[in-house]
């Protein structure tokens, strides 16, 4: 789960770690109270769950009224988009007005675990404020990676690792060692999946400061965060994806044209990856998940539906627990509550009942065609190139 | 580390009268598996389906027993507590398939294990089966295997049962079918099963089915480099199709940075001697070139 | 270091562990005050640092204002001795006034370091409210131990363990789990030697209760707990004990007439084992520690001759670092600075410079036997008997 | 576990600019210990005595020496993260003379020694010494050895001087001499030592000194009984009159129950075949009837 830069920053600052001052706007009359505040100058940033918002502008060093007032109007209540983002849009509601730093060097900090070491990890760069990837495909000795021992946390002797391949003089060590047990004890006490500071900076005080802050939790874990769960912001989440995962249901929302229906991530991955060997594209990642009943399986492909850009649905289940005949009238059930004209369907049924299953859907007027496996899921979808 | 089940295989169920506890116990026994006893705190002394005795703790049943494993159904918040009772009772070979564990439960469990030499396989996992030895422990539908020589380890259920219904369809046989975990931390890896398939008499070659996320199957690849393998190996990526950052169902399968992708998986497999499968649909056809 | 009862359930409480509601008395006014806000029924319990009260009288249940002043009046300010104490006594400068509990089931629960699985033990036995050690060497079935796993600390099915040993029915599991993990929680965030409740108590309202709590410290860890430090009551302790331990002597107070002054803990158990097998009793041990130079050794040999019942002081140094010369010139110190009689010395030293320092001292006018090595001392001392 | 120390145990003393470190540094190498290089974070860089170099770090100090041993003079406060610093940077002997560690701090390491097979020596004690190699790590009097064939393990410093003293004095000389410290939790317990002993083919008797407090003395007992030790040992146990609950000096050394009493202890040596040394001044007097 993700939350707002400023929603980090409170956390990290819970936690010990030193953030700039900063105020939270939602309109243009706070956020420009907020800036003056900051003696009309201060850093401007969009709260948007994406990367790469400096880049298309939504952060800004603004040094009077009118500009504030212009990046004000510019972004509240409009849609926003980065290279991230790609072609999805997330609303701003919020823009983050932050006391302007001096920055002395940049660096780069994470926590997050390796499942090659099965530990949490210690990610450290001196090149900070930039595209970690490309560092570490570059200038790979650039990167530090320190497994922290389950028992122990961080100890003494690797933040002076850490500060020693940061660059950082030996009088920083009690800063930077409160820095890493800080954001330690948070990744622990709250389930976080990733904490990333980039940049981590030292400023003319000869403070370490986090500058920004990405955190995302561990989605397995929120029902023993009840606290982080409410730092979710839905207005940046996909309204289906939301609606399907209260009933079970992992939905991706991607671009295609295909729309598909499997139970098991695996056989869903795989067969997205077969639409696309056909030259096509999936609408979207779907796992019907455990426990199926009809009416789960109906609302799955209500949301298949629900997208514009669906014009074939693919239907891939290998019944186990799931009888392919309830899946079969759940789809129906579906079919008919949509109103759009319905689109082609490749039915791939096996397993529990499947020859029950594709007797009643053939009994339908819906534009049907059976495939036994993979092999003739992929030779219907490249007929219909 | 053994992955050796059969006749003396003699498995505990914990969380056996819970729903899905329950129905997979008795697909289990249908099998042939030897269930020997149930766990769920607080239904000591019942009955399930009037052959199996339910006991409050893992230590009662395992002393009155004498079982050497375990299958975990038990809910995601509790289930932690479940496996560390049954490695703490004193069995070898746990097999958790519950879902949605916190990663950080984990990683201590993940020590634990490894620190007493007990074998974790899962969470988030259907399982293992040996079709010979008409020993199942885990969720996958058992029809659809057949007795043979050929191993397939996966870190998915469903597409498990996809690689073996190919198999079986082809007149393959399979020694042993291991689903390793969605999860970005399981107690077996690639590695452990694929050292054993490679050590196993009964095992004359591999099914490989990896995905997107991780590191896993790249560590797997230098593995199989590191040992100079020679048993052939079909192998499986799935997810070439999927975006950056989405998580793809399993909390395993996220693309974060280039390693993750299915392209660097695929190419350092390929490397490590192993025949790539170019459409999930052609699983069997691949491995048939190439045993 | 030890605290009284009342600090102990103060900070059970701050741990989640409940504790009967209670006040702290220093006064007869504060009692009875205290005492009618639990409607004149509570239980009266003095804190000293010691074991065995309720024996030797210094707890009572009371239900009229007339007992609880005639409690107040026996012991505020007064010297208490229990078994334990021996024939020490220790001032009672605080009166807990505690709401009556009604009492179920007593039980047992504590937790403590076992050297031998070199972890935390939580110790849990249904027989509570009596002396441990009498249960563990008559029914030890009746002691359950349970080494705590350093990763883990303690785990739900621990918990249901101990629940049903202690044979508490299966709906108490919550109440149970809280407290012992929040026992744990408080071992190692404030570095316990020993937490021991005794008795845990099962009440009519089904709750389980700490009834009596006894928490020790682990001296080494202080420096990192310093709010448990200002717990420390000096007024319960020796006072050459707390003046030598300033100085890095180890000393303790006993009740025998050959005082000794020894460098190394095992080396002065050893000479006052020596001491005893001559027939005689030593009256301290000493350990003068590391970094002594000619004022530490001269304030060792002064807290010894405080001691009004040392008739014989028995020096045996095994000099490393320690010269005997500067020893020999820092004993001399103390014995001028002394009042009384000088006692008979027994000169043992070894090492650095000891022919020197043998000179020194056989150059005074004190009684000084020199020993070559502890058969000579035991001679020496059998003389004296 | 290996105890064995010689020409080829290169040795680095972390904490080397303190005062104790550095005299005592001095003292193991005029006895003749292979001291390669001194490590204090901050001090990267100095020269101690002229002739070994000080590093910042230990990884830097093992890398560039070659170190495999460390000795730590470090103040308590600091010295857990020396410890894991060493274990850390592959050094396989740790030998702690540091006092007055936190004893939460010693199961932690304790644990991860264990794991990574590190021999940890202490803390709070003085050390080891083989004569016959001129090896000494640690702060006893190097002159009052003797090369000889007896193994003497002891919880304390200046009792070990007082055995080793008898044992010189009447012509018995020394394999190698263990302290292994006084605390509750040390790295190596009498039952390693004595294993090293009686494995040790240049050992032909042993001096077991023990003390009240704890039950380690039992523990080498039941052990002993178990291997059904021939070797001779002479025990002594110290502490006979002191009183319970009141701690003599060593954090380790309070009575809590009657296991930690002197008779228990030497009831149980008696029974695993020990002569118990009756009088402290009598030590080598009862190893000699024995050997």
């Amino acid at each position: 789960m993700k939350i707002h830069e400023y929603q980090s920053k409170k956390l990290l600052n819970e936690f010990g770690v030193p953030v700039p001052k900063s105020t939270i706007a939602t309109d243009k009359e706070t956020l420009l109270e907020n800036f003056r505040d900051f003696q009309s100058k201060a850093v401007l940033k969009v709260q948007v769950h994406a990367g790469g918002r400096g880049k298309a502008g939504g952060v800004k060093l603004v040094d009077n009224s009118q500009d504030a007032v212009e990046f004000a109007d510019k972004f509240f209540g409009n849609l926003f988009q980065t290279f991230q983002t790609g072609d999805e849009s997330v609303v701003v509601n919020k823009i983050l007005v932050e006391e302007a730093s001096i920055i002395v060097s940049e660096m780069y900090l994470a926590l997050l675990v390796d499942g090659s070491n099965q530990s949490i990890n210690i990610i450290a760069s001196p090149e900070g404020g930039t595209d970690i990837e490309e560092v570490a495909s570059k200038n790979p000795e650039k990167i530090f990676s320190l497994p922290v021992n389950t028992i122990l946390g961080p100890t003494d002797f690797h933040v002076r690792e850490i500060l020693d391949f940061l660059n950082l003089d030996k009088t920083l060590f009690s800063q930077l060692n409160k820095i890493i047990r800080g954001l330690y004890k948070l990744y622990i006490d709250k389930d976080c999946s990733l904490i990333e500071i980039n940049p981590l900076i030292l400023n003319d005080n000869n403070e370490i400061i986090a500058l920004d802050a990405k955190i995302t939790f561990d989605e397995d874990a929120l029902f023993r965060n009840k606290d982080i769960s409410e730092l979710r912001d839905l207005s940046q989440e996909n309204e289906v994806e939301i609606k399907t995962a209260e009933l079970g249901i992992k939905y991706v929302q991607l671009k295609g044209s295909v729309g598909c229906i499997v139970n098991g991530a695996g056989l869903a991955m795989a067969t997205m990856d077969v639409i696309q060997s056909a030259g096509l594209s999936p609408a979207n990642f779907l796992d019907i998940g455990g426990g199926a009943d009809e009416d789960k399986v109906s609302k799955a492909m209500s949301a298949v539906l629900s997208d514009g850009n669906v014009k074939i649905v693919l239907v891939n289940l290998f019944g186990g627990i799931l009888r392919c005949d309830v899946a079969a009238r759940g789809f129906i059930l579906a079919l008919k509550d949509s109103d759009g004209t319905p689109p082609k369907l490749i039915i791939r049924m096996q397993g529990t009942n499947s020859e029950e299953g594709k007797r009643i859907l053939s009994n339908t007027k819906y534009n049907i065609s059976f495939a036994e496996n993979l092999d003739q899921i992929s030779q219907i979808l490249s007929s219909e190139e | 580390m053994s992955l050796k089940i059969d006749d003396n295989t003699k498995v505990i169920v914990q969380g056996i009268t819970g729903k899905e506890g329950g129905f997979h116990a008795l697909r289990c026994i249908e099998y042939g598996t030897n269930i020997v006893a149930g766990v769920t705190p607080g239904r000591g002394g019942q009955m399930f389906n009037d052959t199996i005795k339910v006991y409050d703790s893992m230590k009662e049943a395992t002393h009155e027993t004498g079982a050497n494993t375990s299958l975990i159904f038990v809910p995601a918040p509790f289930a932690p507590d479940a496996i560390l009772e049954s490695i703490y009772s004193g069995i070898k070979t746990v097999i958790c398939i519950t879902e949605g564990i916190p990663v950080n439960e984990m990683i201590k469990i993940y020590k634990i294990a490894n620190d007493l030499g007990v074998t974790l396989i899962g969470p988030n996992c259907p399982g293992l089966i040996n079709p010979a030895q008409k020993c199942k422990i885990g969720i996958m539908p058992g029809d659809i295997f057949m007795p043979g020589r050929i191993g397939v380890v996966s870190r998915s259920g469903t597409l498990t049962y996809e690689a073996v219904d190919q198999l079986t369809k082809s007149g393959i046989g399979q020694s042993l079918c291991v689903g390793i975990g969605g999860d970005p931390i399981v107690g077996t890896t690639f590695i452990n099963v694929l050292d054993y398939f490679i050590q196993d008499e009964e095992t004359d070659g591999i099914v490989f089915i990896g995905e997107i996320g991780g590191t896993k199957e790249q560590e797997a690849a230098e593995y199989l480099k590191s040992i100079n393998n020679t048993k052939p190996i079909a192998a499986l990526i799935v997810g070439a199709s999927a975006p950056e950052g989405k998580r793809m169902g399993h909390a395993g399968a996220v693309i974060s940075g280039d390693s993750g992708k299915a392209e660097s998986k695929m190419f350092a497999l390929k490397e490590a001697g192993c025949e790539i499968v170019i459409h999930p649909g052609q699983i069997a056809e691949t491995l048939k070139k190439i045993i």
